[in-house]
Order: C-alpha cells, then structure tokens, then sequence
C-alpha cells in the first residue's frame, strides 16, 4: 500500500491543476495549473520506474546482480523537464504581453477574441 | 481512361464534366441566341426597375458584410444564440470543454468494453 | 555513403540546420535569413518527393537512430526495437507532402508579407522548427519521439501566433490560449504514454502494436489519447482555440498552422487504426469519430456564415471542413471489423476523408494566403470595411474564386473529388449522415459567396485607391496552391490510385505496419 | 527591478562563481555521473538570475549582454546539430567516437570503478553543446522578462 502513495500524489497533482485550469480566474494561476499538471504527469513517470531496493542506473557504479531502477522513464522526465521549462517561460511571457496591453491578467476581460 | 475517378457506386471524370459543360453551354447559347430580338442596348430596357424610385448612387449600394444573411440568421435566432454565448472567449471555458469532454469519451469507451 | 538511405533523417536535418543558422546569417544581412529559410525548405521538399516515390515502389521505409546501420531495428537478437526511430509509409509520407509543400509555399509568401516585421532571424527560426516539428509527428515511429515533436510544434506556434504581440494584444491573446490548451493535451498525452510503458515497458509504436491487448488501462489511454489529438486537430467542441489562434496569426503561418493540425488528425488515425486496430471496440470508437465530425461539420461552418472578420471566417470553415475527415475515417472505422461493409463502402469513405485532408491543406492554404493578400493591401481584416477590392487586385480575386470554388465543393475543383467520395460511401451506411455533409456543403457556398461579395465586388472605395496587386513572391506562393488545385481537380484519380489508397491499406493492415519493423509478416 | 542591500551583493559576490563552476562540473561530467548539458546549464542560468536580482536589471545588463548569450545560444545548437551530421557516413547521430581510442575514445570499463573522464565518444561533446545553449538561452529568458517586467512596471506608474 505505500508504494501507491506517490499515484495518489500524482492523483492530487493533476486534480489540483484541472481545479486551477477550470476555476481559477488568473492568468498566472493557469500557467501554474498547467505546471501543476506537468508535475503530476512527471511523476507519474518517475514512479514507474521505481523498484524495491533498486540502485541509481550509474554504470561506472553498478556492481554485478544488484537490480537497478529503469533508467528510461528518467529519460523520459527529464525530456519533459526540459520541455516544461519553455513552455511555463513561454506561458509567462506571453501572459507579460497581455498584461502590457490589456492591463490585466482576469480571464473575463481578457477576451476581445470571442464568437 | 483518364480521370475516371471510381466512388463505389459510380464515376467521376473531370474532363468528362468539362467536355459536356462545352457542349451543353453551347447548345444552351445557340439557342438563346435565336430568340427575344426585342432587346435592344442602352435603351430603358437597360436600367433597373425599383418601383419607380430613384436609382441610388454605387458607391451608397454597396452591401457590407454584416447585413448579408441578416433574415437567414434572425430567423434561426434560436440556434444562434445560444451557440454564440457558447463562445466566450474564456480560457478556463475552453479546458473546461476539454476535460469534460474526455471524462465523457473515457466512460463511453469503458462501458462498450 | 550512400545519401538515399539518409533521406528520412536529411528531410528534418536540413531544417533543424537552417534553424539555427538563421540567427547567426541574420547579424550579418537580414534579407538573407528569408533565403537561406526558402533554399532549406525547398531542398526538404525535393528530398520529400524523392521519399515518395521510394516508398510508393519499394516499400514502408524505417531510419534508426545512432545503429550501425539505418536500417537495422533489431540489433543482436532483441526481440524489440530499443532505439529511437523513424518509421515512414504510404500514410505518413502522404502527410509529409502537404506538410512539405505548404512550408515551401509559406517561406516564399513570408518574404514579401513579413518584410516590414522586425525580429526576422527569430520568424524564420520559428518557422523553420514548425515544420520540423510537424514533419517528426508524422514521420516518427515512437511514440515520446512524437510527443516531443508534438511539443516542439506548439512552442514554435504559439511563438509565431504571438508574433505581432509585441504591438497588438489580440495575438499573444491568442497564443496563450493556444499554449494552454495545447500544453493541457501534449500531457495528457505523455499520460498516455506513461501508461503504455507502465504496461509494456515499450515506447515503440510497431512494437506496441504487436503486443497491445485493449486491456481496462488501454481503454484509458485510448480514452485519453482520442479527445486531446481531435481538440489538437479542431473537433467541435473543443474548437474554441481554432478561430482565435488562426484569426490572429500572420497568413502563412495560419497555413502551416492547418498542416500542423493535420499531422495531430494523423496521429489520431495512427493510434487508432495502426496501434489498436480490430481490438478495439470499432463500432463505439468509429460513432465516437463520426459524431465528432458531424458537430465539427454543422456547427463549424454555422458559425462561420455569421463571422465579420474574414479570417476567423475561414477559420470556422477550417473547424468544419476538419469534420469531413473525421466523417470518412470514422465511418471507415466503424465498419473495420466487417470487412465485407469495408470492402463495399468503407475503403472509399476512407479514401474520400483522407484524399479531403490533402485538398483541404491546399485550398484552406490559397485561402488564408488570399485573406493575408487583401490584408497586407488593404490593412483590415473587417469584412464590413472592405469592399470593391477585385478592381484592384485581379490575381487575387481569381486565386479567391479558385479556393472558394474547391472548398463549396464546385466541380471540376478538387474538393468535389473527395467530398464526391464521402457523399456515395457514407451514405450506405447512414443516409443521414450524407445529407448532413451535403447541407453543409451548400452553407459554405453560401458563406463564401458572402465573403466573395463583400470583399472584392462593389464599386471602388475611397480609401482603397492605393490599393494596387500584391508583390510577385506572393502572387507566385498563390499560383503554385492555385496549380495543385487545379490538377487534383482535373485528375483525382491519378492521386486517389497512387497516393491516397496505398496511404488508406498501409492505415488498415496492422501486420504490414508492425512487420516493417519486427520484420516478418 | 532595483538593485538589492549590501548583504546580498556581498552573499552573490561570494556565491555565484562557485554556482558557475559547479554547473560546469556538472555539464563536463555528464556521461559519467547523473547530470549532464541541461541539468548545469539549468545551474549555470540559476547564477545569472541571482545576479540579476541582487543587482537589479539595469546594473547587471552591464555584465550580462543579451547579444552574447544569444550568440552562444546559435553556436552550442549548431555545434549540436553538428556532431548529429558528422555521424552521417553510418547513420545521424551515430557515435563514431566511442571506443576509438581517440578523443574520448576509451571503452569503459564495467563494475565499480572511478569513472574515466576520457570515454561515451560524442555525448562529452554534445553535453557541452547543449550546456552551452542551456545557460545561454537561461540567460535571455531570464534578461528579456526582466526587461519586460520594467515595462510594464513603468506603465503602472504613469
């Protein structure tokens, strides 16, 4: 049982950026629900990979029959690591851009673009 | 032959539209060349009819966009409004679809096993 | 070195290569940026047809990453593919033509309709890194590999959607909300693949599919992957996005944009028909498909009728027309486990929906290339304000009947081929559905009659005098859509023969795509 | 953004080169150790931006100059993409350094042992490609929001 108490952080994670998504009213909050997310999904991965008493996957220190955590799904993290670091920049400047012009970051007054 | 594009339950040709179009656009214009010779160019006939009031100026005629369809969309008011306010321009209303969306689609594809 | 195995790779080298010189050419002179974009554009489309027809003589086409050899996907002994590979058939070589084709079109529109812009190097950059983003989701064989080019063709979108934010507020609008929605769905699809790995402990897609069993955390990534690809590629009602993203963004990238949409709508029929086939539940997944397309079909294009801006209007008409291919698809799936209904009507349904894919690139593309023509001459993008414009602009009023024409679906036009197709074959299976698309064939006349009014007819305006045709590069990007129109609507079925049923057999026969990799039918 | 009190300069001043070398310790170790370009790079970029807080935007653009970053930025893809082409006679981005005996051409050596600095063939190379591109790009991210903050703070006030 507590080897799935990191899905149940995955679970509250992800729960806790739909809630921002769906209700908060703040673009900044929104770039952090998007973040919350990419956490939640991040570790998801990360927990996959995990085994019982397994050894970091360092070649130069892996001594012969001991298991070893799968080294994919950190590849896989880290990639969407690097990935989530331009998104949440690009989230955050263009939400710069949008406070320059409309003074404002409330999602119902950001919406000259609408039906 | 070329261009015989097959649908299932019949053809398609291109050139083959084509050649008949020439062929019926002809017919067509060979006999509207055989009729009425009343008409007669930049005479009255040439002028537009609106009910004996004077003809406005071009440049004021001019249809914009807006008033295009007006009937056509005052008449489905009904569809229309809703659909509309259904666009807001929301950001939280666009993931709001999103997730509902895919909580509906998870149970339909869960429960048809 | 024998160049022809290297194409794969050459097709996205090239760019990624353009891409990161274009910053360093545009310290030295900023003109060179757009030439050195167009030159690298131009070689990936040569080397994209040269694929072609590889691929359509010999067969699907595989490139490994880092092996001893391109080809080797086993190496000693494995059962399953370890390394990160492209994998490249009919379907995928098939999107990868309009991709090409559009982003060259593209570069030669951006050289005269960006040149007044600063930030050039950065545009092109940009652009460069769309492409290759949008060429790796539909050439990859892996499936994080496509989540990570499904990411790098967001950020590079969003960055250009946001272009002009710098001046205006209504594009970085835009580009944030593409940002989020595109963010939330290139999770869920990691997610997804968390859970394909989670199971199988495989990444690869051949690989995935010869093993995958439609067991209760299938079905969730199933459920997952199909809402979050068909929002990426517009389906009502997650279109929301479309309309602002398309509206806003400079009229190229608004056609790399289709493309880029596109390669999500294939994506969803690889994960569909290559990963999970006849074990899934075609009939509820194809119904699924199907009503996706009739929403995106009726209410796309009711929209559109009452848009003002004439770019949002197309953008709507994107929505709706993205609901025809999910039509002919869907109704192909749905029959997939009857082949005898698929061997009837459900191949030409299929046919006619991805045929529509290619057309609909390519006419949407002239299209927003005529919008961005009446916009860089006219300076408004407000219906209401334009008028008499076809006294001034010859070409582009001829180009604009030439696309209107196609998308109605006026014959000999292209769009007539493919909806041809989907009308005759949808309708053995459900009358309804057909008369559906029909009706909304006609509304799209009739909106584009709309547009075709209140734009270029009327007498000449005031403030229109200075209006004079668009430069020569633009008018030649026009000329070239204008061309392929014109010949796919003259002979559809040299396409439909050589392009479009080998791309539909290699999206129905799963063991000819597994085989490729895992070797042995 | 203002310049910060005395304390923290003197804290930056002591602090920021250490974060720089152990980010490249961190880059130039990458195929031995956990880490690698990103990962420094990420550290290197967390130096800049503590310079740039604690000195505040419009000092630090002294020291830090955006068009060198970006330079560098173009230079560490380039060198990347590179080294994917020169693979090209076998395959992209094949490994034709490793077990060369050449320049980080050694085989490694299986068990536990030290780590031998001089093997992995073209990822020494690439980690330091993309650690440069890494801290370079941190770098303009990190000076153009600050600019862009400035801006918009300017506007407030008026």
């Amino acid at each position: 049982m507590i080897g799935n108490l990191p899905y149940v952080a995955v679970v509250i994670f992800i729960g806790l950026g739909i809630y921002t998504l769906m209700f908060k009213k703040n673009l900044i909050k929104i770039a952090i629900g998007v973040v919350l997310i990419e956490n939640g999904v991040n570790l998801f991965l990360i927990t996959l990979g995990y085994r019982k008493g397994a050894i970091a996957p360092i070649y130069t220190q892996a001594p012969s029959g001991q298991a070893m955590v799968l080294p994919t799904p950190q590849a896989l993290t880290l990639t969407s690591i690097v990935i989530g670091i331009a998104t949440t920049a690009l989230i955050l400047s263009v939400a710069m851009m949008i406070y320059k012009h409309y003074g404002t970051l409330d999602t119902d007054e950001v919406r000259r673009l609408k039906g | 032959m070329l261009g015989l594009l097959e649908t299932g339950s019949g053809f398609w040709s291109a050139i083959i539209w084509i050649v008949l179009v020439l062929v019926i656009g002809s017919i067509v214009i060979y006999i509207r060349n055989k009729g009425e010779d009343s008409y007669k160019k930049n005479t009255e006939q040439d002028k537009p009819f609106i009910s004996g009031n004077p003809e406005e100026s071009k440049e004021s005629s001019h249809l914009s966009a807006s008033h295009i369809y007006w009937g056509f969309t005052e008449a489905l008011k009904g569809y229309y409004n809703p659909l509309v306010k259904m666009h807001t321009g929301n950001i939280n209303d666009y993931s709001s679809w999103i997730i509902v969306i895919a909580v509906i689609i998870l149970i339909m594809v869960g429960v048809s096993g | 070195m024998n160049l022809s195995n290297h194409i794969p790779i050459l097709i996205i080298a090239i760019p990624l290569l353009a891409a990161f010189l274009v910053p360093l050419i545009g310290r030295i002179n900023k003109e060179a940026t757009g030439i050195l974009a167009t030159l690298a554009l131009s070689v990936s489309l040569i080397l994209t047809i040269a694929l072609a027809v590889k691929i359509l003589t010999v067969g699907p086409q595989v490139y490994v990453f880092g092996a001893t050899s391109p080809s080797l996907t086993l190496p000693s002994g494995l059962k399953f593919p370890v390394r990160i590979m492209f994998q490249i058939d009919a379907m995928g070589i098939f999107m990868g033509l309009i991709t090409a084709v559009v982003s060259f079109v593209g570069a030669i529109y951006s050289l005269m309709f960006m040149k007044q812009n600063s930030g050039l190097d950065k545009y092109y950059s940009l652009l460069l890194l769309l492409t290759v983003g949008v060429f790796g989701m539909e050439f990859t064989g892996d499936i994080f590999n496509f989540f990570v080019f499904l990411e790098i063709a967001s950020i590079a979108s969003v960055a250009l959607i946001s272009f002009r934010g710098i001046d205006l507020g209504e594009p970085a609008e835009a580009g944030f909300k593409y940002m989020v929605v595109s963010s939330i769905s290139a999770l869920v699809v990691l997610f997804a693949i968390g859970i394909f790995y989670g199971q199988y402990d495989l990444l690869n897609f051949a690989a995935l599919a010869s093993v995958i069993k439609y067991s209760q955390l299938d079905k969730i990534a199933l459920g997952l992957l199909i809402p979050v690809l068909a929002m990426k590629a517009g389906a009502v009602p997650m279109h929301m996005w479309t309309p602002d993203a398309y509206s806003e963004a400079p009229a190229p990238i608004t056609m790399m944009l289709v493309a880029a949409s596109q390669a999500s709508l294939y994506a969803l029929f690889r994960v569909v028909f290559s990963l999970y086939n006849i074990s899934l539940n075609a009939l509820t997944v194809g119904w699924i498909i199907i009503i996706f397309g009739l929403l995106s079909m009726f209410i796309g294009v009711t929209m559109a009728i009452i848009q003002k801006d004439i770019k949002r209007l197309m953008a709507y008409h994107a929505v709706s027309q993205t609901g025809y291919m999910f039509l002919g698809v869907g109704v192909g799936l749905a029959v997939l486990a009857n082949p005898e209904a698929l061997k009837d009507y459900g191949i030409t349904a299929m046919e006619g929906g991805i045929f529509h894919i290619m057309n609909h690139a390519m006419y949407k593309g002239l299209l927003f290339l005529t919008a961005g023509a009446l916009f860089f001459r006219s300076g408004t993008r407000d219906l209401n304000k334009m008028g008499g414009l076809a006294h001034y602009m010859k070409y582009t009023t001829i180009f604009f009947i030439i696309g209107a024409a196609a998308i109605a679906g006026l014959p000999p036009f292209n769009g007539f081929a493919s909806k041809l197709l989907i009308y005759e074959s949808v309708y053995k299976f459900n009358p309804l559905l057909s008369i559906v698309a029909m009706v909304v064939s006609i509304l799209t006349l009739a909106s584009f009659v709309k547009v075709f009014h209140s734009a270029f007819l009327g007498p000449k305006l005031p403030q229109f005098k200075e209006v004079k045709e668009v430069p020569r590069s633009m008018v030649f990007a026009m000329a070239v859509l204008s061309c392929i129109i014109i010949f796919f609507g003259l002979f559809p079925d040299l396409i439909v023969k050589n392009l479009v049923h080998p791309a539909v057999m290699s999206l129905i026969e799963q063991l000819q795509y597994t085989g490729t990799v895992l070797g042995g039918m | 953004m203002k310049e910060m009190s005395r304390i923290v300069k003197t804290v930056t001043n002591f602090v920021y080169g250490f974060i720089i070398i152990f980010g490249f310790y961190i880059i130039a170790h990458g195929h031995l150790t956990p880490g690698g370009g990103f990962q420094g790079g990420a550290v290197v970029g967390s130096a800049f931006a503590l310079l740039l807080v604690s000195y505040g935007s419009l000092n630090s653009t002294k020291f830090l100059k955006k068009d060198i970053f970006s330079l560098f930025e173009s230079f560490g893809l380039i060198l990347f993409i590179v080294l994917g082409f020169s693979g090209l006679g076998i395959t992209f981005f094949y490994n034709f350094l490793a077990n060369s005996g050449g320049w980080f051409g050694n085989a490694a050596v299986i068990g536990v042992n030290p780590g031998d600095m001089n093997t992995g063939g073209v990822i020494p190379l690439m980690n330091i490609a993309v650690g440069l591109e890494v801290l370079s790009a941190f770098g303009v991210i990190v000076l153009t929001m600050a600019s862009g903050a400035e801006f918009t703070k300017k506007k407030e006030k008026s």
